[in-house]
């Protein structure tokens, strides 16, 4: 597969209140971002379990992103800082059994950015993009 | 303390008094100035466009053998501070003037951008303290009147030179408390003197000067300072009624090395 | 309308033009306004328009003093300025385009005429 | 096994424009567990509705997939379809094909593409959903309203006059907000005291109606229908309960030269005070940085002459705790600092003045009794500039990038009023536009000109001058004549932009409200639910939520309060069935849940449970109370033996999700 085809999969998980809202505005403005991300709604950035970052890896994904409220504008208060400190300690290890750190992140999206949604997409497809494909945790009895 | 200090092309012809005083008054005041070995003219002004390097690249090893040394610079001229400081600045946020300038001086010119630029009027406030000056004041200026001119090379463009509020400046205001005189405060201090259109067009110099000269003199300064060689020519070409004089001439004054 | 000058300037100038929303403070501001032909107001409006070569045939470009008062007040962050700078560069650059030779320096200068001001005169009007 | 229904909406062209929704609902059709697929042009329209009614009936669907806007917009619509047909509303998921996908996608390929895998990924999710059942909480009747002003004023007696209980919280000595510095209004030129006293009297009379003057939130607790809420009143140093409001303390209080705050410092007052004379509660109130007894010791002339024995230098903050059902934000504005904009010499010179300012040199209650004097030499000025737009629509550091949408409105009135008093005044306005929609406001606008010769200027201003002999020199831009104008004035007044008041950002984090970046409160929807925060339970009123007049921000007032009503009209709330729950097999006690509910609603009980050899054990297990519990699912997350799950949002519906997406 050449760089040129080489389209990323790449799964980002929304909080419902502020993340999610902001993908929408981006939405609703027209602002484009690339299809190689699909948003999974969650209610709040705390709700994501490493298990599902780690399953998504074993099942082929090239990048994780996580999207939340702003530090302290989180709708439930605190969710965002336990995400936070959860990611920083899953990404590391992620970063020691060779995932890359750039195929992981956590951005605070508010509903009012829909642009900066947008931009934050395109940054990250374009890093992983440039990465290439994740082979590293892929699970091989998972592909057909 | 120590710093490299740029002096540019007027201050050793037409406006040796300027660096004289500041020179003499920094010994008093415990500060060596290293004048840099290689200063080349930094131009007079600067240019905006993108595309040019080549003029700016005077500015760039200043920067760059400054930070040879060690030191901080100083400068004194406004036009000279504000074409080193706002190169200094491109250096820091545009990665193609970077790159071209790497090109032309055959090294990493970023490096160039981590010399601090200091005015001597900031070393002044910053570094040995308004209230230090105070104490060092030998013959205070009490009663005088003064206006400061600070022109637009120092404040602007302000969020490049950070120099002072540009549309309320104070820090020539200080330095005239600091060394016992009372500052006139009025609305052209911050207006350009006309310039280098002096050269093409003089009369719509003067007009510019006059507007000055007469604000400064109409609240009852008794004289205006500057930091700005062309500055100081414009107001006395445009007939200032009341003498314009660098502001390093007072300070030498007050520290009685003059 | 000249598209290729247009971009030219906008490339050299750095000058996002559409971001003017015409409120003529530049203008309100201007030392040399009553020098000028073209208002600062305008050089942004003309280059959005693509209307370059009248500027550049403009005395105008010579009438700014690169003050940045301008640039300092305007509330959307233009700088007017830079475009002026931007036109006049493209002027001067032009074969013939200078408009200061060394030949009307002896009839400028006077006793005290610091280098400073013949310095940046012909960085401004010459190339 | 479960049996699927899939209902793919073309939304008219939003989604079918760019998705081939045919190919959709073709390629879910095979899906596993799908049973029925379709595709309509409305799929919210009544006979999109009637489609998957008949569709759950026909086929006896066990869950759908809608593939439509986004579930913020129609989820609550669908879920109601469900139910209509039978089906449990919670076994509904919704595909964000619009939002999420034709709308950023111009590539019909791509998208189609990006549509199918979305449509598969709520399949997967829906095929492990479970019929959920929302618990229901009661409602406290009683309302809270924080800030004073119109907005807050108007909604809390809209909220009484329904009979429900609702208190103020005013961080002023006084309610009456900005609205009470006013001089006029437009576009009728009517008095504001005179319209917004007999209200704030209101307020005080009605016995549904409680009034915290001189108090703030501290912190709030709970959701809707239950808040607790903090409230600080501060010490006043004065017992409202005995004080009469007769002012005898503030004539004779020594501490004359107490910058006047509601004179916005352009006099000054005693350090007692009563505001303004119309004050409610009225009430006087120590200044502490002023008064000489508070900062020294010394003094005590107020408490010598108070007959009522109000006054009692020994009080302290006290807090209060109330729970609310609702709770209204009604934080207001002020105008922005204008020391990013020394080029109009507005801390140079005392004649160059706000529009706010202006209001009270105007204003019969101001310092000068209501003549319109210079500040600096108390004369008549003869020429007045304004500027527009001052720190508005600018997008440098010091400014706003918004419209403040009233200044030019205002402006236009003190313009009017200043020519009609002063004929003999020249007044200049300088604009970048005229923005006057609204009812009869061109009308107004034009009479300024037309009527009363105000001359109006396309441009801006650049700098203001002062000159020796205190006048101040204007140089502008006329755009129209293009050139440059220079005036010569007596008073410059600078239309300062307005922002949210600084209380809003702190508030908004303890509401848990989100806010934009300009620190103005997100309404629920901007078109179809423009008083409601985001979070339930808290809603909006006048400026907090975006730059409004009076008119507008009455209207809000009210729209809010109508909404509050209908809050507090239920006996009971359906809460949020996606709440936690505990596998009590798996649970071993160890309180990690516990620890990060950020609401307190788990706890631990014992609980006796069989063994295998028929032997019984008391554990101690986690329980989640469904109540309380908001769905955050931080727990599920938290618990190392995996025994936390989140009804809705489970661990193995997200984990189906992942798969699907990654297939």
């Amino acid at each position: 597969m050449s760089m040129n085809e080489f389209k990323p999969k790449i799964v980002a998980f929304c909080c419902n209140w502020c993340s999610y809202a902001g993908a929408d505005l981006a939405g609703t403005n027209r602002l484009n971002y690339p299809a190689d991300v699909k948003i999974i709604r969650v209610p709040c950035s705390c709700r994501v379990n490493p298990l599902f970052i780690l399953r998504a890896f074993q099942r082929g994904a090239d990048g994780v992103i996580l999207c939340g409220c702003h530090p302290g504008d989180c709708h439930y208060t605190t969710g965002n800082y336990y995400a936070r400190r959860r990611m920083t300690l899953l990404f590391s290890m992620l970063d020691y059994l060779g995932i890359e750190k750039e195929r992981t992140r956590v951005e605070w999206v508010s509903a009012a950015e829909g642009a900066k949604f947008a931009t934050v997409m395109n940054d990250f497809v374009k890093t992983v993009t440039e990465l290439g494909e994740n082979k590293r945790l892929e699970d091989l009895r998972c592909k057909k | 303390m120590t710093f490299s200090y740029y002096p540019g092309c007027t201050l050793k012809t037409k406006a040796k008094e300027l660096d004289g005083y500041a020179r003499r008054s920094a010994e008093a005041l415990g500060i060596t100035l290293d004048e840099l070995a290689d200063w080349q003219c930094c131009g007079g002004v600067y240019t905006t466009a993108k595309d040019e390097i080549a003029t700016k690249l005077s500015s760039v090893r200043a920067l760059m053998s400054a930070k040879k040394e060690g030191n901080a610079l100083v400068t004194l001229c406004s036009a000279c501070h504000n074409v080193i400081k706002q190169t200094k600045h491109e250096l820091d946020t545009n990665d193609d003037m970077n790159l071209r300038a790497s090109n032309y001086m055959g090294c990493n010119a970023r490096e160039a951008a981590d010399t601090e630029v200091i005015h001597y009027l900031e070393m002044l406030r910053d570094v040995v303290g308004f209230d230090k000056i105070k104490e060092k004041v030998v013959n205070p200026l009490t009663g005088r009147k003064i206006a400061a001119y600070y022109g637009c090379l120092l404040l602007r463009p302000g969020k490049t030179m950070q120099f002072d509020n540009p549309e309320n400046p104070k820090i020539i205001e200080d330095f005239i408390r600091a060394i016992g005189a009372t500052p006139v405060i009025y609305p052209m201090r911050n207006e350009c003197c006309g310039g280098y259109i002096t050269v093409k067009d003089a009369e719509a110099a003067k007009k510019n000067s006059t507007a000055v000269h007469e604000s400064a003199a109409g609240f009852g300064a008794d004289c205006i300072i500057t930091a700005c060689p062309l500055c100081r020519y414009n107001l006395i070409k445009a007939e200032s009624p009341i003498p314009v004089i660098y502001f390093t001439e007072l300070l030498a004054e007050a520290l009685g090395v003059k | 309308m000249n598209n290729n000058l247009k971009e030219e300037i906008i490339r050299t100038s750095g000058v996002n033009v559409l971001k003017c929303m015409r409120c003529g403070k530049c203008s309100g501001t201007c030392p040399s306004y009553g020098e000028m032909e073209y208002h600062p107001h305008q050089f942004v409006y003309m280059v959005e328009k693509g209307e370059i070569d009248k500027l550049m045939d403009s005395p105008s470009i010579y009438k700014c003093l690169s003050c940045f008062a301008c640039v300092e007040r305007c509330p959307r962050g233009v700088e007017p300025a830079k475009i002026v700078e931007a036109v006049r560069l493209a002027a001067t650059r032009r074969q013939g385009g200078n408009h200061l030779t060394a030949e009307e320096i002896p009839c400028i200068v006077d006793d005290d005429t610091p280098g400073q001001l013949l310095v940046s005169a012909f960085r401004k009007y010459k190339k | 096994m479960q049996k699927i229904g899939v209902f793919v909406c073309h939304c008219g062209t939003n989604i079918a424009g760019t998705v081939d929704v045919k190919a959709v609902a073709e390629a879910l059709g095979k899906e596993p567990g799908v049973v029925f697929s379709a595709e309509y042009p409305y799929m919210c329209s009544e006979a999109g509705q009637n489609l998957i009614k008949n569709a759950i009936k026909d086929y006896g669907l066990t869950g759908i997939v809608v593939c439509s806007c986004s579930p913020r917009m129609h989820e609550a619509t669908f879920r109601k379809t469900a139910a209509a047909a039978g089906l449990n509303s919670y076994m509904v998921e919704i595909a964000n094909i619009r939002e999420q996908c034709s709308w950023i996608h111009k590539d019909i390929k791509v998208a189609t593409e990006k549509a199918i895998v979305l449509g598969r990924t709520a399949i997967a999710k829906v095929a492990l959903n479970t019929p959920l059942t929302a618990s229901s909480s009661p409602v406290v009747k009683r309302a809270l309203v924080i800030g004073g002003g119109i907005a807050g004023i108007q909604t809390a007696l809209d909220i009484a006059d329904a009979g429900y209980e609702v208190d103020i919280v005013e961080k002023e000595p006084t309610i009456g907000g900005k609205m009470a510095q006013i001089d006029k209004t437009f576009p009728t030129l009517d008095c504001a005291a005179c319209i917004l006293t007999p209200k704030m009297v209101d307020c005080a009379q009605n016995e549904k109606i409680h009034i915290y003057s001189y108090s703030e939130v501290e912190s709030v607790k709970g959701f809707v229908g239950n808040f607790t809420v903090s409230i600080k009143k501060k010490a006043r140093y004065v017992d409202e309960t005995k004080c009469t409001g007769c002012g005898l303390c503030t004539e004779k209080c020594p501490m004359k030269k107490t910058p006047n705050l509601f004179n916005l410092g352009l006099d000054n007052r005693s350090a007692i005070y009563i505001p303004f004379a119309q004050a409610i509660p009225k009430v006087a109130t120590i200044d502490a940085d002023y008064c000489n007894m508070l900062k020294n010791g010394k003094c005590g002339v107020c408490s010598k002459v108070c007959a009522a024995g109000a006054i009692d230098y020994k009080q302290k903050d006290q807090i209060i705790e109330e729970k609310y059902g609702a709770i209204v934000v009604a934080t207001g504005f002020n105008p922005i600092k204008l020391d990013g904009y020394d080029e109009f010499a507005y801390n140079e010179s005392p004649d160059v003045v706000t529009s706010l300012e202006l209001e009270r040199l105007m204003n019969a209650a101001g310092p000068n009794g209501g003549t319109l004097l210079r500040p600096s030499d108390k004369t008549h000025p003869k020429t007045i500039v304004f500027v527009q737009c001052v720190g508005s629509r600018d997008t440098t550091d010091c400014g706003k990038p918004y419209c403040s949408k009233i200044c030019c409105m205002y402006t236009a009135k003190h313009a009017m009023l200043i020519r009609d008093k002063y004929p003999d005044t020249e007044v200049y306005v300088f604009y970048i536009d005229v923005r006057t929609p609204g009812k009869n406001f061109d009308e107004f606008y034009r009479r300024a000109v037309e009527e009363y010769g105000v001359h109006y200027i396309k441009g801006m201003v650049g700098k203001v001058m002062p000159q020796p002999d205190g006048k101040l020199l204007v140089r502008a831009a006329d755009l129209i004549m293009n050139e440059q104008v220079m005036i010569n004035a007596d008073m410059v007044v600078l239309a300062a932009a307005i922002e949210p008041d600084k209380t809003a950002r702190p508030l908004a984090t303890m509401l848990t409200a989100s806010m934009d970046t300009n620190d103005f409160f997100t309404e629920a929807h901007p078109k179809l639910r423009p008083v409601e925060s985001p979070t339930a339970g808290i809603f909006l009123s006048g400026v907090c939520q975006g730059p409004k007049d009076i008119p507008e921000t009455v209207a809000q007032a009210s729209a809010a309060a109508a909404k509050v009503i209908g809050l507090l009209a239920k006996d009971k709330l359906l809460s949020n069935p996606c709440v936690a729950h505990s596998d009590e097999n798996l649970c071993n006690g160890c309180s990690s849940c516990e620890r990060v509910c950020p609401y307190g609603a788990i706890s631990y009980v014992d609980k006796e449970f069989r063994m295998p050899d028929r032997t019984t054990k008391i554990r101690r297990v986690a329980s989640v109370n469904a109540a309380v519990c908001q769905g955050c699912g931080a727990c599920t997350v938290a618990c190392p033996s995996g025994a936390m799950d989140l009804s809705g949002f489970s661990n193995k519906q997200i984990m189906a999700e992942v798969d699907a997406i990654c297939r």
